[in-house]
């Protein structure tokens, strides 16, 4: 097991099948990204249907075979595919990899001074677990009858008379939530034991709080979707009827399964994981944030301890909250008076968050980095879609917006400018870190301001139409008359679409540039306090020559009376 | 320090939690296995609940062997609690006897478990007859496959993976603890299936 | 029929809906205000403190009272919001259905892709519905031998309902899970398989509009849609007649 | 599991016997009671009882929770209490 000799390794064992925490943290930031502009694209050629219902798709529409579109002309079946996978990609197989695993897996164990995960081969087998979950979701799209296409929630029965391409589905999903359970007990194990000399709770740097509480959500809350799974795949396969209640007549013949099933059994279940993955998907990009703005302030973050109990009650409370995704599947008022109470109570430590952050920024010395660009422009996108959600939580107000586009719009705002700007952020941020080198300023302000722009344009009229009562995943939205006087709105979402697509690639030449021609740096060009800045960049296996000792807080920027306006965890006791 | 990772904890427990990494690390996983089990047995209460009638477990599955297999279970946790207690007591023998015998009460459940299933099945009662043998079928065989996880594991462990015995008995000795917790996990599960699905 | 939708919410013709839309409009009000107040805010500190501006952090800062005061007003507001405005309509719609006398109820029964609506007729009694019965000609599987369906009239994505009058509709599905919804009444709940969900409204003004599927219920979801008409209750009770059995006339 | 000397130990293993004993007597128990045809709620609370005192004893003893670092029972807490909002809340509606 000598793996400190890992010059020594031959080049499958040291970028393949690595257990180097950095390069599977790396392994994940990359398959991640690529899922993201995968499932970004795969938006984009359905946002042509949207805008313009009917019509052909032009220059590549004629590319795809004839059970996607014919003559260039998409059909339903393919246009739900496209909203079933892109919802699922962008979730299970973009955000989460890059947020937990990209980030949590590169950046933690450099923050609390570990020399590596505590399960490097879990670690490894993790990767490799999310690696065949997402081909087989891909390879779904050429098997019969193609992908998903019951949505990213797959609501059984609807599921369960699906095509193949449902099973697939499932199948990867199971290897999806068992990649992210070996990952959760190895980043809680890590955090809880492997912290530097020093390195208290209470002098955690807030991402890895944020990595830790987010942990726990991978852990207890998948296992329920494992086991909702598990029946879905039983009413699939061996035809049971977990989902499928008495009498079901689908297409004009009697239901040959037994019945006695609950559909809504499925919803429970589901939303038990998928409202605590929300903040999976939101609570690392908070980290990051923080971390940003500490660093680009020049001062420690306002209310540290709000912030970590914040963090904590919502993880908490995110438990009790799922129920209102389905207020309207026929609750009772005990029921929906509950679940809106948890749901109003859940709000506040968000507005903590958010208030502490800004409150963060008075008083500092405010850099306008690329990253800090990023995270500030999180703050009020983060804040849209966080107050959206107040009214699709109240019950009543959820009769009119429920499955509308204002559904679509609320949680786009927290994860697309919200929690990609954070990952963008993290990424400008930390590349110095994994390579040494730089990435352009200009061309990461071109990407910034052009995609703060584009971002709004595709997400804001969600709400006008949503509003207007126009419903979601709809393949063709002018069959309804109060759909029509919105209709424009989906050309410019569209259009905004589109030429957000073509804002990233500043990004994707930033980044494969910067590998190789970056401005070179020296280990800490941020200058900022936290542990993985002390490490070499990029760090090598084991991370630090030798094992740092803590001796304060994680933000002591522009300590009164010291030489640097920072000083790092690491820097002995008394000095200044 | 210990292993040439640098990574610490492994075979001594840290110093403030008094805990090894990999006893940490396996009771993560126990707790997202109560989850597992909590969404399918919150299943069955829906599921029974909502369900028009209800079939007795004990009219139409095998309760004496179903007896037998708990029987077999339990003892099985006893001699793997008792491999941890030899290897405590640097009996390397006694470790060995005592794990191969869990391993083999671990196979027989399986045998007598596949007497069950295929009982049924001549029987034509698969997991489509009903929602009560869907869910049959569904908890006890993922259980099954717990328990055949568990054999493979045990196994490794009695004859590959006891060389780590003489390289460093104690992070050998905090795998088999591992391991039993494991074990002991899946024999609590079904302490809670057998009443639930055979007598209820 | 553009006159009835805009950007806005669209027109509300039901007797309830005043508080939905009262409920949206007081939570917009109060997340604007929020917003803007935070924005404008978050605007100013990134100018004052700019580095350029204020080179030298304030490694201490004080603590602020006010965004406690916030919080705290956000919490209460909530709080407000839940008991006075969220859970009284919520009983009204739930809680509260009309009595049998006094309303005109009908049986909605969704399947891909289309609602069948199902009345009682005059005796004001549902005929027996079986699931093996029912093929093209009669989607809802009406048994024609039980008595009490010999007056039943059923329609296909034909609702008519008089103006002024509780309609009390059960909602089921036969096939997937749909969402029974009309912009206009503020109406939208599920349809599910197996159940049957009661839910009810009241018109007061007549028009012609639409039903919509608001749940994703396969390749013709989008597509999914009824006609909802709000007669007067004479225009209505000539439709109920034209549709009735011919053999009652 | 507070200590590995070998008193200590023997005395673990006079436990883990004597547990054992006690997970026979009570399954014996269990499987008896449920031939005394009580009515339904009786029988899945006496069930269900028996059941939570054989998993006590296991958890107890064999898993060494009776003795058990802090560290274990702030991880185990979280997943026994959202395991109980699970069962409660969708058995409740």
């Amino acid at each position: 097991m000598s793996e400190h000799a890992s010059h020594d390794l031959p080049f499958w064992r040291k970028y393949i099948f690595s257990t180097d925490h950095k390069v599977i943290g790396i392994q994940y930031l990359i398959t991640g990204l690529l899922f993201l502009l995968f499932g970004f694209i795969l938006m984009l050629i359905l946002r042509w249907q949207l805008a313009y219902p009917g019509q052909p798709l032009p220059f590549i529409g004629h590319l795809f075979p004839e059970s996607q579109m014919i003559g260039g002309i998409m059909l339903p079946e393919f246009y739900y595919q496209l909203g079933a996978m892109h919802g699922t990609i962008m979730v299970f197989l973009g955000v989460v990899p890059v947020a937990v695993g990209g980030f949590g897996n590169f950046v933690m164990p450099l923050q609390i001074g570990a020399p590596d995960m505590a399960f490097p081969k879990l670690n490894m087998m993790s990767y490799w677990l999310y690696f065949i979950g997402a081909v087989i979701m891909i390879a779904s799209f050429f098997v019969p009858g193609g992908a998903a296409q019951s949505g990213w929630t797959s609501y059984p029965p609807l599921s369960n008379i699906a095509s193949v391409g449902q099973t697939f589905w499932l199948v990867g999903m199971a290897f999806m939530i068992n990649s992210s359970l070996l990952g959760s007990i190895n980043f809680i194990t890590t955090i809880i034991q492997l912290r530097a000399p020093g390195l208290t709770f209470n002098r955690l740097p807030f991402f890895v709080w944020a990595q830790f509480v987010t942990s726990f959500l991978l852990l207890l809350a998948f296992p329920p979707l494992m086991a909702a799974s598990v029946m879905q795949l039983m009413d699939r396969v061996a035809h049971t009827s977990f989902f499928m209640p008495t009498g079901l007549v689908v297409n004009g013949a009697l239901s040959s399964v037994s019945g006695g099933g609950s559909p809504l059994l499925w919803q429970h279940l589901f939303w038990f994981l998928a409202h605590p993955e929300v903040y999976v998907l939101i609570l690392p990009a908070m980290g990051i944030v923080g971390e940003i703005i500490a660093c680009n302030t020049r001062k420690p973050l306002y209310g540290y301890k709000a912030l970590v109990y914040s963090v904590i009650y919502i993880g908490v409370l995110s438990f009790v909250v799922w129920a209102h995704h389905m207020f309207l599947t026929g609750m009772g008022t005990t029921m929906s008076a509950f679940f809106q109470v948890t749901t109003m109570i859940i709000s506040i430590p968000s507005v903590v968050i958010l208030t502490t952050f800004v409150l963060s920024l008075w008083g500092g010395s405010i850099r306008f980095s690329v990253p800090m660009l990023f995270a500030l422009a999180f703050l009020p996108m983060f804040g849209v879609g966080g107050l959206t959600g107040l009214p699709l939580g109240l019950a009543t107000a959820d009769i009119h917006l429920h499955d509308t586009y204002y559904v679509i719009g609320h949680f786009h705002y927290v994860v697309a400018p919200g929690t990609l700007f954070a990952l963008f952020a993290g990424v400008y941020y930390w590349f110095p870190k994994a390579t040494g080198r730089m990435m352009s300023d200009k061309l990461g302000r071109i990407h910034f301001f052009l995609s703060f722009i584009f971002m709004n344009g595709i997400f804001l009229p969600m709400f006008i139409m949503g509003l207007a009562g126009v419903s979601r995943r709809l393949y063709d939205p002018t069959q309804f008359a109060h759909n029509l006087s919105t209709q424009p709105l989906n050309v410019v979402m569209s259009i905004s679409a589109w030429l957000l697509g073509l804002s990233q690639i500043p990004f994707i030449i930033n980044f494969f540039g910067s590998i190789f021609r970056g401005k070179k740096v020296d280990n800490n060009p941020w200058k900022a306090t936290t542990l993985e800045w002390t490490a070499p960049s990029p760090p090598p296996h084991g991370n630090f020559a030798t094992e740092p000792h803590v001796h304060r807080g994680p933000y002591e920027y522009s300590v009164p009376g010291a030489k640097q306006d920072f000083i790092p965890q690491s820097a002995p006791e008394g000095a200044r | 320090m210990s292993g040439d990772s640098g990574i610490r904890y492994i075979s001594h427990p840290h110093p403030v939690t008094g805990v090894t990494n990999s006893k940490l690390g396996i009771w993560c996983f126990l707790a997202s296995e109560v989850m597992l089990f909590g969404g399918l047995f919150s299943a069955y209460i829906l599921l029974r609940m909502g369900a028009a009638s209800w079939p007795e477990g004990s009219a139409i599955l095998n309760v004496p062997l179903a007896t037998l297999n708990t029987m077999i279970l339990i003892t099985s946790s006893v001699t793997m609690v008792m491999s941890w207690a030899s290897l405590a007591l640097k009996d390397f023998k006694k470790y060995r006897w005592f794990m191969a015998v869990t391993i083999l009460l671990g196979l027989a459940f399986l045998v007598v478990k596949g007497f069950e299933y295929a009982h049924k099945f001549e029987h034509h009662h698969t997991p489509s007859t009903n929602t009560f043998y869907a869910i049959y079928f569904t908890l006890t065989g993922l259980h099954g496959l717990h328990v055949l996880g568990g054999i493979l594991v045990n196994t490794y462990f009695l004859f590959p993976g006891s060389a780590l015995w003489k390289k460093d008995p104690d992070q050998f000795m905090g795998r088999i603890e591992a391991a039993g917790l494991y074990w002991h996990f899946v024999d609590l599960v079904w302490i809670f299936l057998f009443p639930v699905l055979y007598l209820l | 029929m553009e006159k009835y939708y805009g950007w806005g919410l669209p027109i509300d013709i039901s007797t309830h809906g005043y508080g939905i839309d009262r409920i949206i409009h007081i939570m917009h009000a109060a997340m604007a205000l929020l917003f803007i107040g935070w924005f404008v805010f978050l605007i100013y500190v990134l100018f004052r403190f700019r580095a350029r501006k204020h080179p030298v952090a304030i490694h201490d800062v004080k603590h602020f009272k006010f965004p406690t005061i916030v919080e705290v007003g956000v919490a209460v507001f909530e709080a407000i919001l839940l008991a006075a405005f969220s859970f009284p309509i919520w009983v009204h719609l739930h809680d509260q259905l009309p009595s049998k006398e006094k309303a005109l109820e009908v049986r909605v029964v969704a399947e891909q892709f289309a609602w069948n609506i199902h009345y009682p007729g005059r005796d004001g009694v549902f005929g027996r519905t079986d699931a093996k019965m029912m093929d093209a000609a009669n989607p809802l599987g009406l048994d024609k031998a039980d008595p009490a369906a010999a007056d039943d009239v059923t329609t296909i994505n034909q609702m008519h309902v008089p103006v002024d009058k509780p309609i009390l509709a059960h909602l089921s599905a036969k096939d997937v899970i749909h969402s029974f919804y009309l912009p206009v009444m503020r109406i939208k709940q599920d349809a599910v398989p197996g159940q049957s969900i009661p839910v009810w409204f009241q018109a007061k003004a007549t028009g012609d509009f639409e039903i919509a599927c608001a749940q994703l219920c396969g390749l013709g979801h989008y597509r999914m849609k009824g006609y909802f008409v709000v007669d007067t209750p004479d225009k209505f009770d000539a439709w109920f007649l034209e549709n009735e059995p011919k053999l009652l006339k | 599991m507070s200590g590995h000397t070998p008193e200590e130990i023997h005395h673990h293993v006079k436990i883990y016997i004597r547990v054992f004993a006690a997970l026979a007597a009570l399954t014996v128990l269990t499987v008896g009671v449920s031939y005394i045809k009580l009515p339904v709620m009786a029988a899945i609370l006496v069930a269900l009882f028996i059941a939570t005192i054989k998993s006590s004893l296991v958890a107890a003893f064999f898993m060494h929770l009776a003795n058990e670092k802090k560290i274990i029972y702030w991880i185990l807490l979280p997943a026994v209490a959202f395991f109980l909002v699970l069962l409660v809340l969708i058995s409740y509606s």
